[in-house]
């Protein structure tokens, strides 16, 4: 399956891509494309504990199972306010 | 009210929004950018956001302080892009019968918005340098 | 800035007046008129102080307020005479460091206000009455 | 000796008037106004429990020795905000 992949923040400039298009196995979870990232940079595998996960806007579980077409972000620490 | 702007704040439009007839105490929380971090010298601070979801997660926590207290007007806006020293980053406004129920939902807000909203905070000094508030690894990282 | 007026209040420049470099964060409290008390129509509040006092008294908790907590900017602003539905009778406005202390110092102020100045409101109702809020004997007195 | 008098609110509409200068026993206490109140009208004792007494502008208690020449006024339970 296809999911669109969204990197914000320290997230971005460590990937140095904003969004991608990920092509996953079946049954993938959202903990998949972290393994994905660390796949084309080592250094997230440091950031790993600090990142959340969102599926088309909500935040899931690192075991939340992906679907097709999914957008799925990568959320660092945030700092708004 | 909610909203993600580009622009200056117009604080005062949002909290006339708030106020109603039934409504006897506002509290509202300004964020502004301030000339220090950590003991260093901050020029301003730029701010990103996942807007979607960033909109839509402080449709939740609007919706959660609903719940939790009967208040009656909400305006909830952020800034995103560059604010200067001294400029509102965010105001949250919040209309109640009493006072206390303005505070509270207002303190929860700010407080639920600093941890669960999509927005990012880039510091940029005046020493010309720049970094992303409070981005650290879990590990230290060897960030080329 | 500490003052007295019989005119509307300007929210805006109360905020604007305790934004400095140095604060991240503000806390405002605004109390309004609201179009009843327990159940009965208000129309408007008449509120009447005694001034020099009263304006003696909010220094006072300003500089306990100071004492308690580090805050940067502190301003209270009170309106006297009629003050109509929806429009502010009081408003507190602090700036801090942090959203902590703003939060807290406000809080302290307009209940310590509300406990301690020398002003007094008086209820106009819908029908035409009016009475001092919540002015009662310790005994059942018959006032005439 | 003389104290200036000064009434608010639910205490100035009882008493009929704004401000007063009384004539008052040396070594007058703050409570001893109270007792001039309650003289000219006795409803005001049904009150005395919820007046408090500033002497120039500064809440008293009501043994505070008075001096000549004071500003001594009953404040009734307070409202702003």
């Amino acid at each position: 399956m296809k999911v669109r992949l969204k990197l914000f923040s320290v997230a971005r400039d460590l990937a140095g891509f904003h969004e991608l298009e990920v092509e996953l196995e079946q049954k993938a979870r959202a903990s998949s494309v972290l393994d994905v990232l660390v796949q084309r940079n080592p250094h997230f595998k440091d950031w790993k504990p600090s990142l959340r996960i969102a599926v088309n806007q909500e935040y899931v579980h690192a075991d939340h199972a992906l679907r097709d077409g999914d957008e799925v972000a990568i959320i660092p620490p945030v700092s708004g306010g | 009210m909610i909203s993600l702007t580009l622009h200056p704040i117009d604080i005062g439009a949002a909290i006339n929004q708030v106020i109603t007839p039934t409504s006897g105490g506002l509290n509202v929380f300004i964020g502004t950018t301030r000339n220090h971090s950590f003991a260093r010298e901050v020029k301003l601070l730029e701010y990103e956001a996942y807007e979607p979801m960033a909109l839509h997660t402080i449709e939740q926590i609007e919706r959660e302080a609903r719940e939790k207290w009967p208040i009656y007007g909400v305006a909830i806006v952020h800034r995103l892009g560059r604010v200067p020293v001294g400029e509102a980053s965010v105001v949250i406004a919040v209309s109640a019968a009493h006072r206390n129920e303005a505070f509270e939902a207002c303190r929860f807000l700010i407080d639920t918005l600093k941890r669960e909203v999509p927005i990012w905070k880039r510091e940029h000094f005046v020493d010309g340098t720049s970094e992303w508030s409070g981005a650290k690894p879990a590990k230290k990282a060897k960030l080329s």
